[in-house]
């Protein structure tokens, strides 16, 4: 038997089916599901026969078809009301409408596009400094990102960098701990890492401690070996018999 | 000040202005604040401009008014490459476009849900060609990237606002692949 | 061509050109050798647009013929420029923007450690523009300023706040696979 099946570019099984189904005109609702089946699997043999890929999401509507065909086939159970009983293709179905809705847009904003592009605006005066430029109204995180992107190519060709975001600084961290000592006459090392969840958090932490023992703002104990380290404000009056320096 | 000046300050401000001026900011810059005064200079610049059979008119697009050629000479605008035309949008990037215009803010996994396909590649172009952008992340587990269309998108398809675009056509009849006929207006 | 014609053929030249465009550039596109006539038609225009007391007119300048605006509106041409807002950055602004947004606080040493090219001039730019601020000085030898960026920032680009921008990895799985390169179209 011979089938004329056109070589397209299908955007996806959606678009495909909605093309057999349109070929065949048939009625989207009461989709013969035998034979859709049949025309959807035998266009993928086509393409393979080709030796072209077939994406992976047709394989899987291949198997939703098969598998609706195949639901299709059992008895129909007798039930008082008629409509009680599921249709297999529901779901498909409604599928096929909410891609066809997009795909018909689609179709006219390109034709609204085409139209457009030949509508011309004055030419854009260049950038002084020849480099492309952005308008910053309508600058977008892409941009942002893309930048950040480009640096990094040009720059680190050696092992990658990585870029952390910083939600906290080393600055910020510091005033909390004297915020906390102005309060509590010492803190436990590990209180002070509670509430840091992250990596980054913990560093910034840790660094912030170092940062306040080199300043002398702060003095730390630990009375025995492995037992708990604490944290002592330093008294003004100088004097540095806070205990052990670390 | 006269109707004819004040008609012409507007051209002034059409012409020099890059981006679609709205009517805020001609209210801030002539300091005139009567827009029935505004519009009705605008619509007499482009009558007069349609009716004297010049090249240009004005067009309302993303939220503002700009002067611009009209269609029918985009071959000799073309000839002299004075806009690198942009490379038409594949049918894919066509489709993921026209998805956020109407269901933005929007994620990668819904789009792709309503097209079957994988669509990282169209969205990554997209952004690239500045037609739809990041508008922030959801708020569901994993803070999926929601993206929108941009003024640029507007400005491309000639819109004003993303109410002008029309609205979903319910499923009438698959076979008729029925296209509605929303270029006409707006395009005098 | 009939003459009404080529004159706005003419015109919607002369608009899209930023710059002066030439009798020779002229024929060229529309291969139309007459310089007798483009000349007339050039004339033409200007003619009409005085008579009709437009804002418009074009004159002869740098070898070549240019749309300007009359001299009379130039007030309003410089109460536009002035409210513009200051509109576009370079990409060495936007490069050192994005740096500063992902490693704050951040001094102008590693800034330029990072780009590897002097960046005072577009920090100066970055901070005029409100996009980035001072946040302190780093406690290292000099205390060298620390860059960060603004509430302007996250308004220009639609953040809530910080934790909103999309880490780099993020931004890689927009991009597909393919992550560094961003091949040009993927246009079927």
């Amino acid at each position: 038997m011979s089938y004329s099946v056109k070589l397209e570019v299908f955007e996806g099984p959606l678009d495909l089916l909605l093309h057999l189904i349109k070929k065949s005109e048939i009625n989207i609702y009461d989709i013969p599901i035998a034979d859709i089946t049949k025309q959807y699997l035998d266009y993928i043999d086509l393409i393979r026969s080709l030796n072209l890929d077939v994406g992976g999401e047709f394989l899987v509507m291949a198997a939703t078809l098969i598998q609706i065909k195949s639901r299709m086939l059992l008895p129909v159970t007798e039930t008082e009301d008629e409509e009680e009983e599921e249709d297999p293709r529901e779901e498909l179905i409604s599928r096929l409408l909410e891609y066809k809705k997009y795909k018909d847009a689609a179709e006219m904003l390109g034709e609204r596009g085409e139209t457009w592009s030949n509508i011309f605006r004055r030419e854009q005066p260049q950038d002084v400094k020849g480099e492309g430029d952005f308008s910053l109204s309508d600058l977008s995180l892409f941009d942002l990102i893309d930048a950040l992107q480009k640096v990094m190519e040009r720059v680190t060709d050696s092992s990658s960098m990585e870029i952390i975001l910083d939600e906290l600084s080393v600055k910020d961290k510091i005033s909390a701990i004297l915020d906390r000592l102005n309060i509590q006459e010492s803190l436990t090392f590990t209180s002070l890492f509670e509430n840091e969840k992250t990596r980054s958090t913990i560093v910034v932490t840790f660094l912030a401690l170092l940062e306040l023992i080199r300043l002398g703002l702060v003095c730390v104990q630990q009375l025995e070996d492995c037992g708990m380290i604490r944290i002592f404000k330093k008294i003004k009056s100088g004097g540095t018999d806070g205990g052990e320096g670390v | 000040m006269e109707e004819r000046e004040f008609r012409s300050v507007i051209e002034v401000l059409l012409f020099v202005s890059q981006e679609p001026i709205t009517l805020d900011r001609i209210i801030k810059i002539t300091e005139i604040g009567d827009r029935g005064r505004i519009l009705a200079a605008i619509k007499g610049i482009d009558e007069e401009y349609f009716i004297n059979g010049h090249g240009l008119q004005i067009v309302e697009v993303a939220g503002g008014y700009q002067m611009v050629t009209r269609a029918e000479f985009a071959p000799w605008v073309k000839a002299a490459e004075k806009t690198a035309a942009p490379s038409r949008l594949s049918r894919s990037a066509l489709e993921v476009l026209a998805v956020i215009a109407y269901k933005q803010p929007i994620v990668r996994s819904e789009i792709e849900a309503i097209r079957g396909v994988d669509s990282t590649g169209v969205i990554k172009t997209l952004l690239e060609r500045r037609l739809i952008r990041i508008v922030g992340k959801k708020d569901i587990i994993g803070r999926p990237i929601m993206y929108g269309v941009t003024k640029g998108f507007l400005s491309a398809f000639g819109l004003k606002d993303l109410s002008e675009l029309p609205s979903l056509k319910e499923f009438a009849d698959i076979a008729g692949s029925g296209q509605t006929n929303w270029i006409e207006e707006n395009n005098k």
